[in-house]
């Protein structure tokens, strides 16, 4: 670390720890998903405090002026190291500042151009996950990948992850010989999801055999428009949400992908905690770019593996196990 | 004086900021007569009225309705006494049309909703007496009217439904001969019904063919007020611009 | 006495004059600029030419059918901002009210496990309150709308979020909300609708003449009524035999009229009702038009104002319903984008901004115009960006289509 | 004749008097409720000693310079505002518009090799170039401005996806552009451009006594022009004196005055000349409080209309370079969420949405309040959802501070 | 008729939607003659000087200026011609003080930026020559002003630039007894300077103090063009109410 620049103002808070054994971390915003705020905050405090070190754990609040802010604080303060959770590109010049201070970055969950490290549930990954439930769902029906008609239900193209997700699913598909029969413009948005496949559905003279969705929301759309014309294929997903794991119990959904917190946070505060004690980590993945990337492995959550989501505590059998979803509940052993 | 007054301002004060626009203004008005108010430009006439139709309630003063004292804080609360004003500035709604302004706020209901054919009959009753000729439709938009039209509009709505009071502010000025003398014929007609009628005008012909009363503000402050027919013209003109001073008994 | 009564009596109510004489006036009417909602009608039939060439899905009764209920949120949102853009003012948070009200819903729904009914009646009440708070601030305190309801458009998002809370998203688990936009109704009920529409127009046009012959003002040629009844007659029997076609693919046979347009059209009819014959709609117009005006006619500018907004935000909880209706699931972002496609589905039908000049029917049209450049562009497989920019520059071309048709003819420069 | 000149001579001009007459005078007319940005002020007074209580490090000079720095953004864009507010227009296009010049600005110079000055040029043009287009749209062909710029925040969304691909992230590489938020003025350049400020002040108020001295028409008493030095003097000397110091925390010294600030300022001082002191500015106003009496006294309106749609979407560039300076990169989302909080900024501090009433300084102010908001309660640390909801209630409450005071001071019900 | 006339209206047709308002109408105007305008309400005066005043185009008729024919589209077309009306409507700016509204359009610059001093100066010495005396100072908002300050300013207004038509539709319907007198002298001045005035009055007496010719329009149609001098009050009337047809020479 460069930390020696300290120059001779020598503040007279000793009580705090030398520099280099801050970590720093920012969270994106509490709105995208509650876990910034209810899972990822006590973890990495836990794990650090536990390595003996201090966490400067602060929320952006989904505003990338602030995010500027609170980087500027924290620096002056001082890091060990930067676990930085971009938002809207915000983290970026963040990065860089650090870097330029000689201040290791870790970009946890999203990419950072720049960034030494990248932990995350590999959002390829994720989409790979929902890809192969797509290819599955289409083999067990019987048909043939290369020939179904399959529709692509992506999220808000001015995501990143979305693109992830995207092409992780693609390479799955397209190996086995799956191209959109139509790819209507992404949207994390239930409404406008909805609408967009009825239309693509509609292009396509009202025959699907399978939709691949980035997430559980877009799924709940598509899976009522689905219902409204009697039709049944495989659909994809992500988050375990309660609704999504309620359609995957009831089959409208044919799985959706998993990513239980703590093992990512694990992972970084681990990756942290080794960088702070001045080793210099090697992992064997690495980006495109050449980033350094350890990969959390997200599951597939299928109706037999519901009730390991609720075991987990990512879910609770009451609110998942009502009204129509009771029996299924039961059927998969879910209580 | 006989009868007693319906109306009795006293010594009522109103400014706008800086501007201080009446003085400390008595008026009285009583019924069936005609009580002309008379004044420069800018000498708070309609400053006063629009008090009196809680338009713009006065900074402080008494208003008596009847002998008895009232609070003028919104128009409703004048329009429930019974007053009803033609303002000079009209306030018609440009989006509605004829009818739907005459009877606005006073809109003839049966079975809960519009009785649109009595309201449309009523109207062109109405306008016909004040000898309105080139509106081809009752149904009209007022946006379209020409200002003596409008004014006429203005006009027939404050005599639809029966008042105690009503005040014109300037009700001619925009009029055509033929209207005009309608208009002065209307006056004389509801002070005959025993309504009280405050009158503003600039002009002095009208101002005598139809008053009783006649008063004069010169800059917010009442400098006279006499019976018509204890007065002339010069004199009048003397007491608006100033150049004359009453010392009469305020009548 | 120079008036002359006869020359009086030219002061007529636009009634008079033959089936042609009428035609006549409303031709004349609306090459002066009166033109309503046509501009949005021919914006929707042009649109609908286009995209009929592109795609040869367009005009298939199942398309037809998708663009109804596609609609209808948009069509109930426009709807209930009318109220409030007739008086000049905006609800900024008439789509995060929908989105809240349905947050509660379904929380009550299948978290606590209240009756639906219950649970739709909170969600209705809760609307009303929302009505009652921003229309205290704007009516009572004077505030301008445009900052109170920005105010509650975040406020509620961060509700949303406090009641979502983590499960994150929830199914809507009512069939009997979820058949509004996804089940239809049986054909001969389809038929009964049109009847009953055709009753009731029968019924007003007959009940109205009766009065104004009783007040004895001229009527319109009875001509007219059945020129109506028959536009009606037509037009509904084509849209009503469309779905009373099989529209299903072979999976399910799918037909009848979806279930939200009669919903839709009650309150339509409803509203419309009030704007036209009610007091409270009269005063609306009135405020919008010259709220000082209004004021010295005695009208009570304040609970108007007020009450019009209550009006919005229950419509809006509506709008919500059948959204998720639409959608089979609520989450903590629900109704955060709608609420400027609202607005611009009232102003694209030709409501003004500034107040006092517009109908509900206008909102409807607008809604419509908006929907069909969303699903007509959902079936042309554009990639996303473009299909911003399409989105786009066709709504800049339907209100093109809108303002030349006006300023053809001869509005005038200015809007007001 | 009857008119005498005696009394004919009572017209004066309102600058006539003792100081103490001028006080009175103003205070009267505050009364009155001519109060400007004052509620604003309050508004903003009270917001800081809420948040001084709630949080030690509100009242730091660290946390000063942040909100400047942070406030900066919104001030600009809602200056941008302004000019099409005060015709009574809206352009929700301009926070797009910022973000897709950036997105050009950024992809010209990291992946086209362009020299930034000339990228920057380029973007400026593209900003006036849109504005053109919207002022064609709405001054020429007449689409109610809220569906022109609505379909262009829909196109340039796309244009942004397109120009800057899926998911794509361009991280700013210049760092002059960087150092506009992120770098100070050095201490004595603070203390100058305070002197300019006076100097400028001075000049501006002792040419125009000159001017009204060779008119014939009286001057307000000179003391007034030292008093209004002296505020400059004490505010700006405050304010210089605490940038001054080193706000960082041991590691770095940093101090003076943010470099945002004087390029702010300039603009505001030069937007303020041409809107109080041009003809232009002048028919922006009268345009706004009554288009067809403007259009009878020979204005152009179609042309000034026209022209303040360019000049927004020009500000509005410089609002995008504020931000990508202070985020440090542009993604394809960039300038979606801003613009109904410059729009609010606006309203907050003063300005009519009517058209008409306001000035530069009104929206400066009330990004200021809308800024503080956002700082202090980032000093909170609530909960995201929470977070919103105070937000949202805050904003309100702002706006109530306003709307009360008028009210009080007499104003009437209705709002024009 | 010696002199040409500088204005010269024939055949003006308009119409708004199914209402047709002028139906094919002459004017003239003279360089220093006072012409005036009669008609019943809605007869279409203020429609026809709309129309010269490029504010509404009529639908086809000639207008020729100094006898060159001129299409009149905008406000600033006739506004070049030298032609300057004051409006029945005034249209005024409400949110600008009387200065701003009195130099919209025309102000006053020095060094590229407005010379409020010199505007001031003007603007309250044109005030002080139309006799007003209750306007406390020329910088008060115009929304401020009664009825009648609002029409001296628009008055004020039209004679602050040199122009050659004046065109004052019913310029002193709210004024008072002075105001109304200096109007009429102005009036008089303005013709003395070679101004060509058209005055939309229905005081017929204070027509017959200035005008040099009568026109009267009855329902959209020129029904009689007099000298002042060759007619009376009564034919006048009867006119206007169509009670009497003309059938002399039209002037
Ligand atoms: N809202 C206001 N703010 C400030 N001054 C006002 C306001 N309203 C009226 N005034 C002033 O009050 C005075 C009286 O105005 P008012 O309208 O009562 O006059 P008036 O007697 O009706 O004149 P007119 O004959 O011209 O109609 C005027 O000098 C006017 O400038
Ligand atoms: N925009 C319009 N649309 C429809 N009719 C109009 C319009 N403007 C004026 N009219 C009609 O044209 C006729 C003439 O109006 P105009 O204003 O010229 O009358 P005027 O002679 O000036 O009357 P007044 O003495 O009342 O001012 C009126 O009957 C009026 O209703
Ligand atoms: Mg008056
Ligand atoms: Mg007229």
């Amino acid at each position: 670390g460069c930390s020696s620049s300290g120059g001779g103002g020598g503040s007279s808070d000793t009580a705090s720890p030398a520099a280099d054994s801050r970590a720093c971390v920012i969270l994106p915003d509490a709105a995208s998903s509650p876990r910034w705020e209810g899972m990822d905050r006590p973890a990495l405090e836990k794990a650090f405090t536990d390595a003996g070190f201090e966490a400067d754990i602060q929320n952006a609040q989904g505003d990338t002026s602030k995010y500027a802010t609170i980087a500027d604080q924290q620096l002056s303060k001082g890091c060990g190291v930067m676990v930085l959770v971009d938002y809207n590109g915000a983290a970026v010049s963040v990065a860089a500042k650090a870097k330029g201070e000689g201040i290791p970055v870790i970009a946890y969950d999203r990419p950072i151009e720049g960034a030494d490290y990248y932990v995350s549930f590999d959002n390829e990954k994720v989409g790979e996950l929902e890809g192969q439930s797509i290819v599955d769902g289409l083999k067990a029906e019987g048909k043939d990948p290369a020939t179904a008609v399959v529709v692509y239900m992506g999220g808000d193209p001015a995501d990143g992850n979305a693109k992830m997700f995207h092409d992780g699913a693609d390479t799955v598909m397209s190996a086995v010989g799956i191209k959109p029969a139509q790819e209507p413009p992404g949207v994390w948005d239930g409404d406008k999801s909805a609408t967009n496949f009825e239309q693509a559905l509609t292009a396509l003279g009202g025959k699907v055999d399978a939709v691949w969705v980035a997430n559980d929301t877009n799924a709940a759309g598509v899976i009522t428009i689905l219902d409204k014309n009697g039709l049944k294929v495989p659909v994809s997903g992500q988050d375990a949400s309660v609704a999504g794991l309620q359609n995957v119990l009831l089959g409208k959904q044919t799985a959706t992908v998993w990513k239980h917190v703590p093992d990512e946070a694990d992972a970084a505060s681990t990756l942290a905690v080794a960088l702070l004690n001045g080793e210099t980590p090697t992992v064997d993945k690495t980006l495109d770019d050449g980033t350094p990337y350890i990969a959390v492995t997200p599951v597939l959550v299928g109706p037999d593996m519901v009730k390991d989501v609720v075991a987990a505590g990512d879910a609770t059998a009451a609110e998942l196990c009502t009204g129509e979803v009771a029996a299924a509940c039961a059927t998969y052993g879910v209580e | 004086m006989a009868e007693a007054p319906i109306i009795e301002l006293t010594n009522i004060v109103k400014s706008f900021g800086p501007v201080s626009v009446l003085k400390g203004v008595n008026l009285r008005a009583y019924p069936g007569k005609v009580t002309a108010l008379v004044g420069d430009n800018g000498a708070g006439k309609s400053t006063l009225i629009k008090g009196l139709a809680g338009v713009q309630p006065y900074d402080s003063g008494e208003v008596r309705f009847a002998g008895e004292a009232v609070h003028l804080h919104s128009p409703r609360e004048a329009s429930r006494l019974g007053i009803e004003v033609v303002y000079q500035d009209l306030a018609l709604c440009d989006n509605l049309d004829i009818v739907q302004n005459m009877f606005l706020g006073r809109e003839e209901l049966g079975f809960g909703t519009f009785d649109e054919g009595l309201m449309e009959r009523e109207a062109a009753e109405t306008l016909r007496q004040l000898s309105v000729r080139t509106v081809s439709s009752v149904r009209q938009k007022v946006s379209s009217l020409s200002g003596g039209q409008r004014q006429t509009v203005a006009i027939a709505r404050s005599v639809l439904k029966k008042a105690k009071v009503v005040v014109l502010d300037e009700p001619t000025a925009a009029l055509g001969v033929a209207q005009t003398e309608q208009v002065l014929e209307l006056v004389g007609r509801l002070a005959e019904q025993g309504v009280a009628v405050i009158l503003i005008s600039h002009n002095l012909a009208d101002v005598f063919a139809v008053a009783d009363y006649i008063s004069v503000l010169y800059l917010g402050q009442m400098v006279a007020s006499v019976k018509a027919e204890d007065t002339n013209r010069d004199d009048i003109v003397g007491y608006i611009t100033g150049s004359k001073t009453y010392n009469g008994v305020q009548a | 006495m120079l008036a002359t009564r006869s020359t009086a009596e030219l002061i007529g109510s636009g009634q008079e004059g033959t089936v042609m004489d009428q035609a006549r006036a409303y031709l004349q009417r609306v090459r002066h600029g009166e033109m309503g909602a046509l501009p949005a009608i021919g914006g929707f039939v042009v649109l609908s030419i286009m995209f009929a060439i592109l795609s040869p899905f367009f005009l298939t009764e199942r398309n037809f059918a998708n663009l109804l209920t596609q609609a209808a949120t948009l069509v109930m949102l426009g709807m209930a901002l009318v109220f409030v853009i007739l008086l000049g003012e905006i609800d900024l948070s008439a789509g995060v009210t929908s989105g809240l009200t349905m947050c509660i819903f379904v929380v009550l729904v299948n978290v606590n496990g209240f009756n639906w009914m219950l649970a739709l009646l909170i969600a209705l009440l809760t609307g009303v309150a929302i009505g009652t708070f921003i229309g205290f601030f704007v009516a009572r305190v004077g505030i301008p709308s445009f900052v109170v309801t920005l105010g509650l458009f975040l406020g509620f998002q961060g509700l949303e979020l406090i009641i979502i809370g983590s499960g994150g998203l929830y199914r809507v688990q009512t069939p009997e909300i979820l058949s509004i936009m996804n089940a239809n109704m049986p054909v001969w009920a389809g038929w009964a609708m049109l009847a009953v529409i055709l009753a009731v127009s029968l019924g007003t046009s007959l009940w109205d003449r009766a009065r104004r012959t009783r007040a004895g003002v001229p009527n319109r040629t009875i001509a007219l009524v059945w020129i109506k009844l028959g536009v009606i007659l037509v037009i509904g029997g084509v849209v009503v035999a469309l779905l009373s076609n099989d529209r299903g693919t072979g999976f399910k046979p799918v037909s009848g009229v979806p279930i939200v347009v009669p919903i839709t059209l009650a309150i339509l009819w409803a509203g419309t009702f009030v704007l036209d014959r009610t007091k409270f709609g009269r005063y609306i117009y009135a405020v919008g038009g010259n709220a000082e005006a209004a004021r010295r006619a005695g009208v009570k500018v304040v609970l108007i104002r007020w009450t019009a907004f209550i009006v919005c935000s229950t419509l809006a909880v509506i709008s919500g319903l059948f959204s998720i209706s639409k959608v089979g699931s609520v989450d903590a972002a629900a109704g955060r984008d709608i609420v400027l496609s609202g607005v611009a589905a009232a102003v694209v039908g030709g409501v003004s901004l500034f107040g006092g000049r517009g109908r509900l029917l206008h909102a409807a049209i607008g809604a419509l115009v908006i929907a069909v450049i969303t699903n007509g562009l959902g079936l042309l497989n554009l990639p996303a960006g473009v299909n911003y920019v399409v989105t786009g520059a066709v709504l800049i071309l339907a209100a093109t289509v809108d303002a030349v048709s006006r300023v053809r003819a001869g509005g005038s420069l200015t809007r007001r």
